[in-house]
């Protein structure tokens, strides 16, 4: 099994979720991370003084998925994500050797 | 008189204190004594009580206490960053408590007490624990006991006022004891200066809700002791961003809201001095905010809840010296005025001097009741407080407005400075820098926001 | 004459303004003229000034501020979702400022002031920057300088009210140039009609604190700006939750809280007339509070934070317009009234239409604004108020309400519409996309809750 | 008397409360009634109307409201966990609005109606709706409306109190229908005995502001419900930490405010009394913050801002019941006792005695309550209240304190007791534990807080 | 090594990290997540305005442990996280390459 | 490529970020997490009511590199982030299979 890491604008997590589930994904987990890269921060000021805020809001998204499911899973996290402007985030793949689903003990791919 | 007057107060902003203490009643006799707002129950015939003066004044009692918890704790909660705020809104309420008690043992004895030969500079010892204190006693035309709390509340706002330049870095134990010491030693003389019958009333200095005693008092120490307490950690390079600025608008609006009881209540009576003092409090407010807001959206090329909060605080501390003197007009250009000083100070000066005045107590309240000082000499019209001011053709009374300002800011610029050296190195003022880091919300006080 | 009421009603709908106030005049005489309640001070003679009613009508002015801020802030803010919850109170704080000013400068005059020839349909020049105003001027038993600043909250929070039904969305300039705008042309002279000796009183309409005035006012308002300004991004789709109900729940308290100054004060004196509105609105704001958690109990299967704090503003909105002249029963029946009739709207009429009045402001202020005049005319009670009600045989009061109503609700529609395209077409009213997207706190006002 | 007193008092507190009640009026005579603070319109004559004391008193009705919403709804809020924080704010919150009606509909009766035979006991039923209502009736120097809502809000928030022992775990529905019995069965009832001209006023125990009727009435049945409900899930094990003490110090800061309008309110005038009143209560609430604070500064190790914060109510609810009795010095004392008294019961007793009485009701209102009821009988002062306390040689007095708290005690422990288990076996009490898991928001209400 | 990531219901977070000192392990770093699968989330109804929140709140526990101690751990995690309802969690076990102690320098098994 | 994963102290952020930034990575995800481990937690007393408070607040640094880059990046952000206190954090190193820039579709090291 892979695990897909998809760092997304936030904006865009339901087109991803739904994107997901049309290719029959049924379970992700989801943290408010802050991204530091390309896109530029912004800058607040607070009675003159200036901060620089470099790092901006952006959803992390973890997938496990059977090897078979990988480019299809990656493809449609990209077409939902997508938005052309500078910000809209990477997608790292890794592998998982091993995979339990807690209430009934399964393993691998039958417990995804 | 105009040369007279100038002379003896560059004279006495050189010589310093001493000197201006004496030079002061020296003219006493030159200048028109003004109609003292909330004058000390010594200084009054007592006529009947009136329900109406009494229930305005519990009114006013009631949200001045508002402005200081929870307005002036939210007010610089919001500004702090999130591993303070607790530290910051137990400070302000924790000094509620403690000043509260502190005036009813002897601050009010200080301030409104007979000083005998003193009393040009500071009350007595007559009024330790209120013991003198008779149900039917009055002041003017409400009961003694309402004017001691009335001003109790005043006693207990005002220090409370300076933990905005401390924030983030002061010792709990330090900044109480420090508080007390402060207004036992600042607050109150000044207090009796300007309303117990002092020098500064005796002057004709105008201050009817308390520009220098309340305002200029707790910039001014605020400043000092932030050059005392010195910078926080982190100052110019980490990011110090308020944490919350809904708590902010939320204070700052409970600020607004209980001024009321600050201008109009420092009327005493449920009249029409207390009426027009309301509506040029609330023209000020709106003016100030307005005005600073408008100057960082041109110069900082944004408006924001910051700013235009800061501003109507900066319009209602002009204001409030201003507030039983002048027409609606003088409190449009009041709040334009110290709207746009304190907005400058703040944003432009404090930066360049490097200085961190956390909170800008000084910036907001230090500048805005000095402009406001000095425009209530320019702009008192007599058919409204009884004095006239600048654009009547009283210059006078700008001098006037100018030598109590210097006394206040030099008489509380050296005792604040002692005290605080005196702490300093006696139980020390400043936590441990990794409690700092940390944040002084769990190691103070073992407690955090979740 | 229920029919010559009733078509001229008609005819006034269907004829638009102009004829509404030719037709209004029209049958003044016919009509009782009702007690005005805070009346004009041109309208009085000048009786002593009560140092009680002075002091209540104080206290009316700083729970009215209140409710502006922070109450309706907060109530709004807890609503939006986080990215925009500082250029909400942004909103609501500087629209405060700006007319509060605004109203100092011309929009007394234009409500209260001498309109001469015009002076049914508005008033005049004659009290431009308050040039007018004297320290000892009265209106009735209290100081004029108090009125004008009671006022001056009304003033300040009405338009303020708008700020619900556009958030998320409109540009910060626009929203305060429009709020100036429809305060002078439809606030103000509104205002006139009904409080400054205008057509309205003159035909006997009842609105004791403001059901026409203020909440019809700008809940049409609100529908007319959701309609021009359009849905949010997301609307339908996204997640437009509310982020922090405990705001939302804070400011509906402060709302309810500060009600009392608008209705009680209302009556511009601290009296039985005062003390009864005070009954009957905290009467109709609790049962308006139940009606609504109820009914979504049973619709929804689930009591909301939402529902009960909505339930209780609508029933207060209802009750306004009838403080003064109904009694204990009266305000049960009107709370219950207006809670249902907007849940009703709020909950599915305006999902059914699927227009994005945001926060409802008309759902709530709107529709329980309307329910609230009519049910005026029903219960009124002569003994309290001094105008009979349908239920005391006074049939023709219900369509004198009706017609305010319309009177109110076209001018009000006809006005907004107009100022809306014309700074639609000039300015502009919305926000880039990007912006919306990111959030109107960091892009508006570079500041983020953290 | 001291003796036969005494003696009374045991034999009520084994016989329970049949006893307490017929042995109350039995010694009636012997004793000097009180000067009934904010007495029922039945038991005066009708003066004319003082615009004064109507402003104070429309003023105090605004601000106890406050003290209610928003004050107390944030208070608990503060100290629940993120998961429940809208169904406290929404305990609270319908509780008001629940309770307004039933005052409207039967309470007001129950409580100052006529109870003919039953009057010693409990008023009647001639005032239900509000029928008997007229504009111009008169309690005292302020129309009855008035005293009607000013009672009202007291009705409201006393069973609101109670929300603080069953929070985190109990039905809403369950919550509303056990206050609205309580209220009517126990309030309702002791009300009558202390203000509607019943027999513990009769037989001269003090209770200026509510000492018994309110704190040790909500802080027994507090104890009671809590022990019926059982603690929470997770209570000694999981981590039930505060979580955002900001809203707590929001909410301990507006109850302080409020009070003014419950102590000095209770004088039902603005005068001597009302301020007296609010001297002391501002005295009391600062001595009893700063006695937590230093009290756990010296056994914890570090203060606190939900120390100093329980202690300022704990000083306050200790002032209640002496306010209009006591001098300065009687309100540091009480303030220290009662803030002492609440720390060393809520922090150590309850732990060693191991229930959950969660955010500590009886804790503060019940022990504070007690305490205060007490020492109002050794600090009372004849010049002050006309009734002289301990230290003014009057021992009796505190018998008297000691007999009216017990009374209060055992009527509402006995009935508070069998109204829950009524509810318990009937519709149940506690939410089932997934939800109580889950948390109470998002499956009572269908909210959260994002 | 080993990098274990657990996903697991708030309230047992308590019950596994004491499970997992007593094999031993001192140390672990924790996320708060939202987790969506097969259980269903609720709805939340605002003025009539439903909004289905399908994302529950989650806790991912992250213990990197010494490759001996794979198993034991992961069967302590299942021991206290399982409740038998829909919604448990899951376990990923996947490999890490190296591991050091920022303090120290220490590498690899001695830096756990 | 190679996933960095730094777990350390909040207020060294900015320090490792500026240090990562010196060593030409131009990106990086953040996320703010709870910790557990030697450092001791603290004890929070409310009214009486104990408890230990055994998580403390830590920053997790996740970084992707080019494996070229991998020793170089270790060895700034221990520089950066080192106190020499306890609780300093751990970093781990895992290896990532394949990664993608979904505003460009690049891949792999292109897609840092
Ligand atoms: N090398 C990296 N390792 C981990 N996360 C990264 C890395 N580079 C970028 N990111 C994440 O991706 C987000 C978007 O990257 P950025 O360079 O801003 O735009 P783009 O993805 O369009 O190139 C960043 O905010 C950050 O969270
Ligand atoms: N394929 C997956 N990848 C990542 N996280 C997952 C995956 N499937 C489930 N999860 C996480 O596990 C949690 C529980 O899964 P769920 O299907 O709801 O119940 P169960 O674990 O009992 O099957 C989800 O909320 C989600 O956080
Ligand atoms: N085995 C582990 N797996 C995952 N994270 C760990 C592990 N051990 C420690 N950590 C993380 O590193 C942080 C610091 O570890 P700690 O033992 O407290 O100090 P030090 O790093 O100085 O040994 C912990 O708070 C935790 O977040």
């Amino acid at each position: 099994m892979k695990l897909i890491t998809a760092v997304i604008k936030p904006f865009k997590l339901e087109e991803v979720r739904s994107s997901l589930t049309d290719i029959g994904l049924q379970g992700m987990t989801v943290t408010e991370v802050k991204g530091y890269g390309r896109q530029k921060g912004h800058t607040e000021v607070y009675r003159g003084a200036e901060y620089a805020v470099s790092f901006l809001p952006k959803i992390k998204i973890e997938v496990v998925v059977a090897d078979a499911l990988v480019d299809k899973a990656v493809e449609s996290i990209v077409k939902a994500a997508k938005t052309g402007q500078i910000g809209d985030g990477k997608i790292f793949v890794s592998s998982i050797e091993h995979t339990l689903r807690i209430r009934t003990g399964e393993s691998n791919d039958a417990a995804l | 008189m105009k040369e007279s007057l100038f002379s003896r107060s560059t004279l006495a902003l050189a010589a310093g204190l001493a000197l201006t203490l004496v030079a002061g009643p020296g003219f006493a006799q030159e200048v028109i004594a003004p109609a003292a707002p909330a004058a000390a129950p010594a200084a009054e015939a007592a006529p009947a009580l009136s329900a109406g003066d009494t229930a305005w004044m519990l009114t006013s009692t009631v949200i001045v206490l508002m402005m200081a918890i929870p307005g002036l704790a939210l007010f610089y909660a919001g500004m702090t960053r999130k591993k303070n705020v607790l530290n910051t809104v137990a400070m302000v309420f924790a000094a509620v408590c403690v000043l509260s008690v502190t005036w009813m043992i002897i601050g009010y004895s200080i301030a409104f007490g007979d000083g005998g030969a003193l009393n040009a500079y500071m009350g007595g010892l007559d009024k330790l624990f209120l013991g003198h204190l008779t149900k039917d006693a009055m002041s003017g035309t409400i009961p003694e006991s309402l004017f001691i709390v009335f001003q109790m509340t005043f006693f207990a706002i005002t220090p409370a006022l300076i933990v905005g330049s401390i924030v983030e870095r002061m010792k709990f134990s330090s900044l109480l004891i420090f508080l007390v010491l402060w207004s036992l030693i600042v607050y109150a003389p000044v207090c009796h200066w300007v309303w117990g019958g002092g020098f500064l009333s005796e002057d004709g200095v105008l201050d009817f809700a308390g520009g220098t005693v309340v305002h200029i008092n707790s910039g001014v120490a605020g400043l000092v002791a932030a050059l005392v307490l010195g910078r926080r950690k982190g100052y110019g390079t980490e990011n110090l961003a308020p944490h919350n600025l809904v708590l902010t608008l939320i204070g700052a609006s409970l600020l607004w809201v209980g001024w009321f009881g600050f201008n109009a209540g420092s009327a005493a009576a449920a009249n029409d001095s207390a009426s027009m003092a309301a509506l040029v409090t609330q023209i000020a407010a709106a003016a100030g905010g307005l005005t600073w807001m408008v100057a960082e959206w041109i110069f900082h090329r944004k408006p924001t809840v910051l700013g235009v909060t800061s501003g109507a605080i900066a319009g209602l501390v002009g204001i409030t010296p201003a507030a039983g003197f002048v027409d609606p007009m003088g409190g449009l250009f009041i709040g334009i005025g110290a709207g746009f000083a304190a907005f400058f100070f703040s944003t432009t000066v404090k930066k360049a001097m490097g200085y961190d005045e956390s909170l800008d107590v000084f910036g907001v309240h230090g500048i805005g009741g000095i402009v406001g000082a000095v425009l209530t000499g320019v702009f008192a019209v007599e058919a409204i407080g009884g004095t006239a001011g600048l654009l009547e053709g009283n210059v006078a009374q700008v001098w006037i407005q100018i030598y109590g300002i210097l006394a206040t800011i030099i008489w509380c610029a050296l005792a604040t400075f002692v005290i605080l050296i005196v702490l300093k190195y006696t139980i020390g003022l400043r936590v441990p820098e990794p409690v700092e880091v940390e944040g002084l919300d769990v190691n103070l006080h073992g407690e955090t926001v979740h």
